[in-house]
């Protein structure tokens, strides 16, 4: 895929629909593709968050290294759907170990570049933090629901 | 019509011939008798076993007997109604009902056939009149005649007592069933009087009697006198409680926080419901020899106040008190004319003389119900079930670590052609009948396939059935999955662990008749990737190319490169729309409401999305009780429903 | 069986130790414990190690009602003697009179506990002894006939406690004052055609044990009952003795005490004079005997044993089938009699003071004292199960018994030893109410 | 019930207590011979010689912990047992002797023992299930001949035992019983005690004094709340708690700080029980 590949990616992404033009160029400048093979790592569990990405093609997994049980895969991320989000989060490190399980497309945007482009533009970041916080709150929507663990095994085959 | 004769009357000494005569005809005559400091339905043997002079004071609470005041008033009918009603006769507080015989290899199973005495009913009052009627609506006149009932309604004659007395708990006047008797309603009629009785025959049984006790004309006095007292009791009564538009009123009120407060006071002993003459709600247990060859289906009154009642698997989904006294109001007051036509509620006023706590059902339907307008009848579709028949089980696997899928063959041919959500009562000797809904047909030989997740002791011995078991199998029950809504249009199927069970065979039918069908998507949601069941139709289905599929799960370890999160996730990626689409939803509750209402976020219709409340059957009949989902029975209405009919049931908690 | 080995002990004497860490076949939990040194006893134990259940403080600051109910769970066995002998007590101290009838009705509750736990420990607890088999079930491979007729027995039992107490175990009708409720005639005529059964089952009880082989095992023993002049001794009598006591049921105190005995730190009773006392049916026949119904004393005639029985505990087991045969043909006459009492109970009012009584309970004499105020509280309780009053002349038994077993193998000598102990029926749950939880350790098998 | 063998290895202990709730296992006296041929009974000390230490395949256990050695028993018992089955109020809930949680158990051992620095007792009395992990409770002082026999017919046959956990009112008005809260203002615990007696106290026309405990959401404020109605003092209302069941939730908690007991000051104006509820019929 080449740059303009990239940029109609970028420009098609559910993610930034809706941003005025200003805004969507000024992302655009910062957007890099990046091409990851099943088991690429994109983000580490606690290491600093370099950047913040948006799924194109193919899938990406958020795990968890997990003491006793290994690595478990708490949710994947499917195209137009965010990670990193925690590029924008203080301490800006990764809460989960990204990796991708398909071959996968994504557009990323590095984190010290982005916050920096966010400080300066209010505009901008009127914009994005809603689109990233509602990604964040379906996230944790879900993740209740998981908690809820809807299919338990509550099974009293005892008495 | 047949002129009415007028009234005749019988002198207070008759009364003795007329108990004799019934005696002579080979009944038991059951009337009130004084046991234990409360008027009971006993069998007597003449009027000096009646309550002679005794009457009762009655208030939220509290019940005495007293002597009636005054000399010379030593009236047999001079009390309103005790705590036991005519239900111990008509629906014994305990029945067997069927025998399963494990002999050889094969398996029996026969209803038992009650041979019930020849009874009279002497002493009927208004209420308790109207209580029989509806007894005879729900277990006699309804899509499923209870066998035990009508021969034992059957059995019986009734001689009626219209009220020249009321308690302070009666209401009879407003749900319209007394104090005043129409003739035509009882076998015989009686109206006490000082001296003796006003007497009307309302059946050719009734007339004969009439006839043999050779009573003399009333004269007007009399009839005056009679007419004035029964005015009298309804002119103390009043109208205590509005019953316009009443269950349109509570079921608008399903959230009120008197809920909250009455369960404060409320004890959920269940007195109310076992008092009550028209509650029928049971539960079937088995007892079974210590050798487990024969046992025998017992059905016993229970009640939708005990902890058991509403008990699936994995808890009870009416925990909280007020839930249950919601589900009790609600049915007698507002789904029970909505299932049966007519209030489940006669006036007569024990629940509230007999709630050790006295609450009262004027006061709280006060409070909770105020005007409102009514709501359309729901639709009840009507299973027929017939008697267990004999299957086997041909082989078993394994789905997940707690579900097994059982093929059984020699299913009756009935079954093997039933319809996709439809269900089956499965059991064995010694076991309870458990429903499982079908996870696949064989119609061709006769065979189905049942996915039976061991959640509980009886469950975990039918997924432990060798190859060859014999078990008994009744069906095919229920309302399945509405295929002809989804013709020409797209078709979302959403499952959620072994929810995919109920589901397949919908899923076998579209794809076998894929052509009539729009867009068919898939969509599976599983705890984990071992707790998937059917792996290889899964697969299969993922590898059409006329199908779209979805598979996710909840969590996964690194060999799962598929998508991870709950089912909804799956639709988050996909971008169809959906208002045109119909969908079949099911699987634990949370996932459904949530995979509802982001169907209804995508601007499908509620009457087109169809979810199966499964969980919620017990019986297979829908007399039990147990399935009682607002205004529905799921085993007898559902178990599938559309999220339109289901309303705020579907998602309040404790419905 | 957890019996010691009875290897020698050190310092070249000739010692052996018999040891039953759990006794079987007995209510509840107790140990034998028996060290003999060069042929000599040098110690005779019945332990017991139930832990204690404070029952004399359980009941304090309780109405007499709520008394009636606590006592009860005493003992599973014989609930009805823990009942009867307290309504009694408070009865008697606050001057209250029931209704003949309800006199009746009481004396068959008793009938119905004496059946289903002399049928019990007959059949279940005791046969197997005299047949060399470890229990009932093994008995049932012999003979079903046999133990098919003792549970029958302690059915019909059972049942008439269920009819006139609600349940055979726990009872709740018993009230002071009466009852809480009395059966309807026809409820009790369901029980009569059992009972012609049951009599002629307790006759069959007598036949058979009087053919089991026991040990030769006689000793003279101070027996204690109490004696009725009208009638064989259950709810009423005066205590007396083969020595010629004579009490009023309320002064037990009077002749006995109980004690705490070093080393076992277990209570025991034994009359002011240190004497170890023997209760239970043989000590009743053989002071009350005189007051049997015809049909038990024909019975125990006709085996020709009866006077073996104050002298040979062995056959103790003879003695409980004869009131078996008491117990049955008493509760038919009974039943044959009665009337419905108009009211159940009468009403009483409390008095301070002393409430005392002692009824006789199937494996013996049983003793209540209460003190209550003005309220008719218990401000302070006592109470005297019949095993602890067996307990003491049970070891001096044991002691006197052990010489006769010494020559024979060790597992053999043991079992004797159990059985001799079964001969008493004891209670130990009931014991345990009084009796302390220390192990023996020291005492305990090499 | 998978998992047990045809014929299941079955043992009967005891810890504390009466021994009445094994004696119904030989009250069960029609079926004692089926049940030693369906179950084979290695272990039952108040019945056979015969002794084994397990393991069992159902172990039943009759009693409350109320000594330190009984903790280490049960924990080993436990251990060789696959089902273990709590028979009895005392298993379940601690049983009366759990009175005695409410005092000081030294002072206690003072009033019943002459020297009670030998005794080896726990300061409370407890059910097993707050030791080891138990699989089955029947409940009751004593437990129900019909539901041990349920229970035995359901364990072989593999299904859940029907053992319902409803208010004793259910099985009352089954009977046709007259209430006798309502007709005749008894302090009757039924409607927030578990059934399965089969209702004995309200057909002997006595309130129920909750031998099989605590039902589930039982309402014990709005009960105390009805007798005080009835004129019992509160003190007086609450303390109807304080019997079989005494240490089970939320019995326990309704029970007034000494327990049982009636303090001694205040016994003076307590009428005699008999008298008061005569008086009041």
């Amino acid at each position: 895929m080449d740059v303009s590949g990239t940029i109609g990616a970028f420009h098609g992404s559910p993610f930034v629909a809706g941003l005025a033009p200003s805004e969507r160029r000024r992302l655009a400048a910062l957007a890099v593709r990046r091409t990851a093979e099943p088991g690429d790592v994109l983000l580490h569990e606690d290491a600093p968050t370099t950047h913040l990405g948006i799924v194109v093609d193919g899938r990406v997994a958020l795990r968890l290294q997990v003491p006793g049980r290994g690595s478990i895969t708490v949710l994947t991320v499917e195209p137009g759907d965010v990670f990193g989000w925690s590029a924008l989060v203080p301490p800006y490190r990764s809460t989960s170990t990204v990796v991708a399980v398909e071959r996968t497309e994504a557009i990323v945007f590095d984190a010290v570049a982005l916050r920096a482009a966010l400080d300066e533009d209010d505009g901008l970041a009127a914009s994005l933090y809603p689109r990233v916080l509602r990604s964040v709150a379906r996230r944790l929507e879900a993740t209740r629901m998981q908690l809820l663990d809807v299919f338990g095994r509550e099974v009293d085959a005892a008495w | 019509m047949v002129t009415a004769a007028p009234p005749s009357f019988l002198p207070r000494a008759g009364l003795d011939r007329l108990i004799a005569l019934l005696r002579d005809d080979g009944r038991r005559v059951i009337g009130p008798t004084v046991v234990d400091g409360a008027v009971a339905y006993e069998e007597i043997a003449s009027t000096a076993d009646l309550p002679l002079g005794w009457s009762d004071e009655q208030s939220p609470g509290r019940y005495r007997l007293v002597e009636s005041p005054g000399p010379g008033r030593e009236r047999a009918f001079g009390y309103t109604v005790g705590p036991a009603s005519w239900k111990r006769y008509t629906f014994p507080p305990r029945v067997d009902i069927g025998r399963g015989r494990d002999a050889d290899g094969t398996v029996t199973y026969e209803p038992v056939a009650p041979e019930p005495d020849a009874l009279a009913f002497l002493g009927v009052r208004g209420c308790e009149l109207a209580a029989l009627r509806i007894q005879d609506r729900v277990l006699r006149d309804g899509p499923v005649a209870d066998p035990d009932y009508v021969a034992r309604r059957r059995a019986a004659l009734v001689i009626a007592v219209e009220c020249t007395v009321a308690a302070s708990t009666c209401f009879c006047t407003s749900m319209g069933t007394g104090p005043e008797i129409a003739r035509e309603s009882a076998d015989l009629v009686l109206t006490e009087l000082d001296d003796g009785y006003l007497l009307r025959s309302g059946t050719d049984d009734g007339r004969r009697l009439e006839a043999r006790l050779d009573p003399r004309p009333a004269t007007d006095d009399e009839v005056a006198h009679a007419r004035a007292s029964v005015a009298d009791v309804r002119r103390r009564i009043g109208d205590p409680v509005a019953v316009q538009g009443l269950p349109g009123r509570l079921q608008a009120r399903l959230d009120h926080p008197r809920w909250a407060e009455i369960a404060e006071r409320c004890l959920g002993c269940a007195n109310c419901t076992l008092v009550c003459p028209t509650c029928f709600c049971t539960s079937v247990t088995q007892r079974s020899d210590l050798d487990s060859r024969d046992s025998v289906a017992v059905r016993g009154w229970d009640s939708c106040f005990s902890g058991d009642f509403a008990k699936v698997a994995g808890g009870s989904f009416r925990w909280r008190r007020q839930d249950r006294y919601r589900q009790w109001l609600t049915h007698k007051f507002s789904t029970w004319v909505d299932q049966f036509g007519a209030f489940g509620c006669v006036g007569c006023g024990r629940c509230v003389t007999w709630c050790p706590v006295g609450i009262d059902v004027r006061e709280e339907l006060a409070v909770i119900a105020p005007p409102a307008a009514r709501r359309p009848l729901p639709m009840a579709a009507a299973a027929a079930p017939g008697d267990f028949t004999p299957a086997r089980v041909e082989r078993t696997w394994p789905e997940t670590p707690d579900t097994t899928t059982l093929l059984l063959t020699d299913v009756d041919p009935a079954i093997a052609h039933g319809a996709p959500g439809q269900f089956v009562m499965v059991t064995r000797p010694g076991l309870p009948a458990v429903p499982i809904s079908v996870s696949r047909y064989h119609p061709e030989g006769d065979a189905i396939e049942l996915s039976i997740r061991a959640a509980g002791p009886a469950t975990a011995t039918l997924s432990s059935l060798a190859p060859g078991t014999p078990l008994g199998v009744r069906g095919p029950l229920g309302r399945g999955w509405p295929l002809e809504a989804a013709e020409g249009r797209d078709v979302i199927v959403v499952s959620g662990g072994i929810g995919l069970s109920p589901l397949r065979p919908a899923i076998d039918a579209l794809l076998e008749d894929r052509p009539r069908y729009g867009t068919v998507r898939l969509y599976h949601g599983a705890r984990t990737p071992n707790d998937r069941p059917h792996k290889d139709d899964l697969a299969t289905w993922a590898a059409r190319p006329d199908v779209e599929a979805g598979e996710t799960v909840d969590r996964a370890g690194t060999g799962w490169t598929g998508p991870v999160g709950v089912v909804t996730h799956l639709f988050d990626a996909g971008r169809w729309d959906a208002r045109d689409a119909v969908a079949f939803v099911c699987g634990p509750e949370r996932m459904m409401q949530a995979t509802v209402s982001t169907l209804e976020d995508r601007g499908l219709r509620p009457e087109r999305i169809h979810v199966s409340m499964e969980r919620h059957m017990e019986c297979g009949i829908g007399l039990c009780g147990h399935c009682q989902l607002g205004r529905f029975f799921v085993c007898r209405d559902g178990p599938v429903f559309s999220r339109a009919e289901l309303g705020d049931a579907f998602i309040l908690e404790g419905v | 069986m957890h019996a010691g080995d009875g290897v020698a002990a050190g310092g070249g004497a000739d010692e052996r130790v018999y040891h039953v860490e759990e006794l079987t076949r007995v209510e509840g939990e107790g140990r034998l414990h028996l060290r003999v040194r060069d042929r000599e006893v040098v110690e005779a134990r019945l332990n017991i190690f139930e832990a204690p259940r404070y029952f004399e403080r359980l009941v304090v600051g309780r109405t007499p009602d709520e008394v009636i109910d606590i006592v009860a769970r005493i003992c599973g066995i014989c609930p009805i003697a823990y009942q009867l002998t307290a309504v009694h007590a408070f009865e008697s101290a606050f001057g209250v009179t029931v209704d003949p009838p309800v006199r009746a009705l009481r004396r068959l509750l008793y009938c119905g506990e004496w059946i289903e736990s002399h049928a019990l420990h007959v059949y279940l607890l005791h046969a197997p002894d005299f047949l060399g088999l470890p229990s009932a079930v093994e008995l049932a491979k012999l003979d079903r006939g046999v133990v098919e007729q003792g549970l029958r027995l302690k059915r019909i039992g059972n049942d008439i406690l269920a009819v006139v107490g609600g349940r055979p175990i726990h009872p709740v009708s018993l009230r002071v004052g009466g009852l809480y409720r009395a059966p309807r005639r026809e409820e009790l005529a369901k029980l009569r055609a059992d009972l012609d059964e049951a009599v002629e089952l307790a006759q069959a009880t007598v036949r058979l044990v009087a053919g089991f082989e026991a040990p030769e095992f006689e000793a003279r023993r101070l027996l204690v009952s109490l004696r009725h002049p009208d009638e064989y001794p259950m709810n009423e009598g005066r205590i007396v003795s083969s020595d010629g006591l004579d009490l009023a049921p309320q002064d037990w105190p009077l002749a006995f005490r109980e004690e705490q005995v070093e080393g076992t730190s277990a209570l025991h009773a034994r009359t002011h004079a240190g004497e170890a006392y023997l209760l239970g049916p043989s000590a009743r026949l053989e002071l009350a005997g005189a007051a049997l119904h015809p049909l038990a004393a024909r019975a125990l005639d006709d085996t020709g044993q009866a006077g073996e029985l104050a002298t040979n505990v062995f056959r103790s087991v003879l003695a409980r089938a004869v009131e078996l045969v008491q117990a049955t043909a008493e509760a038919r006459d009974l039943l044959d009699a009665y009337e419905r009492p108009r009211v159940p109970s009468v009403p009483w009012r409390p008095a301070p003071g002393i409430a005392a009584w002692a009824t006789e309970a199937p494996r013996g004499l049983l003793f209540h004292r209460y003190e209550v105020d003005e309220a008719g509280i218990v401000r302070r309780a006592t109470i005297v199960p019949p095993t602890s009053q067996n307990q003491a002349a049970i070891e001096a038994d044991l002691a006197r018994f052990a010489p006769s077993v010494l020559d024979l193998p060790h597992a053999e000598a043991t079992r004797r030893l159990e059985w001799l102990i079964r001969c008493y029926d004891p209670c130990i749950s009931c014991a345990a109410h009084f009796l302390d939880l220390s192990l023996d350790r020291d005492g305990g098998p090499a | 019930m998978p998992g047990l063998p045809l014929r299941p290895r079955v043992g009967v202990v005891k810890l504390t207590s009466c021994d009445g709730c094994q004696l119904t296992i030989l009250d069960l006296e029609e079926e004692l011979l089926s049940i030693v041929e369906a179950f084979d009974i290695v272990d039952f000390p108040e019945a056979t010689s015969s002794r084994s230490s397990g393991p069992y395949d159902i172990l039943f256990v009759e009693g409350s912990v109320s000594a330190p050695d009984q903790v280490e028993r049960l924990a080993e018992l436990r251990a060789r047992s696959t089902l273990l089955v709590a028979i009895g109020a005392c298993a379940t809930a601690g049983g009366i002797q759990a009175l005695r949680n409410w005092g000081e158990v030294g002072d206690w051992a003072a009033t019943v023992y002459p020297d009670p620095s030998l005794l080896q007792v726990l300061d409370r009395v407890t059910p097993i299930s707050d030791h080891v992990k138990v699989d089955v409770e029947v409940r009751g002082c004593p437990i129900s001949p019909d539901q041990l026999r349920e229970l035995l017919a359901a364990l072989l046959a593999g299904r859940r035992p029907q053992l319902p956990d409803e208010a004793v009112c259910l099985e009352c008005k089954r009977r046709g019983l007259t209430c006798v809260v309502v007709a005749a203002g008894a302090t009757c615990l039924g409607p927030v005690t578990r059934s399965g007696c089969g209702a004995i106290c309200p057909s002997f026309g006595r309130g129920c004094y909750g031998c099989f405990g605590p039902r589930e959401q039982p309402n014990v404020a709005s009960l105390v709340s009805r007798f005080e109605l009835d004129g019992l003092a509160p003190d007086e209302a609450r303390r109807r708690f304080a019997g079989i069941n005494a240490w089970a939730e939320p019995y326990r908690d309704a029970i007034p700080r000494g327990g049982g007991a009636r303090p001694e000051l205040a016994a003076a104006g307590v009428p005699g029980e008999t008298e008061a509820a005569d008086a009041r019929r």
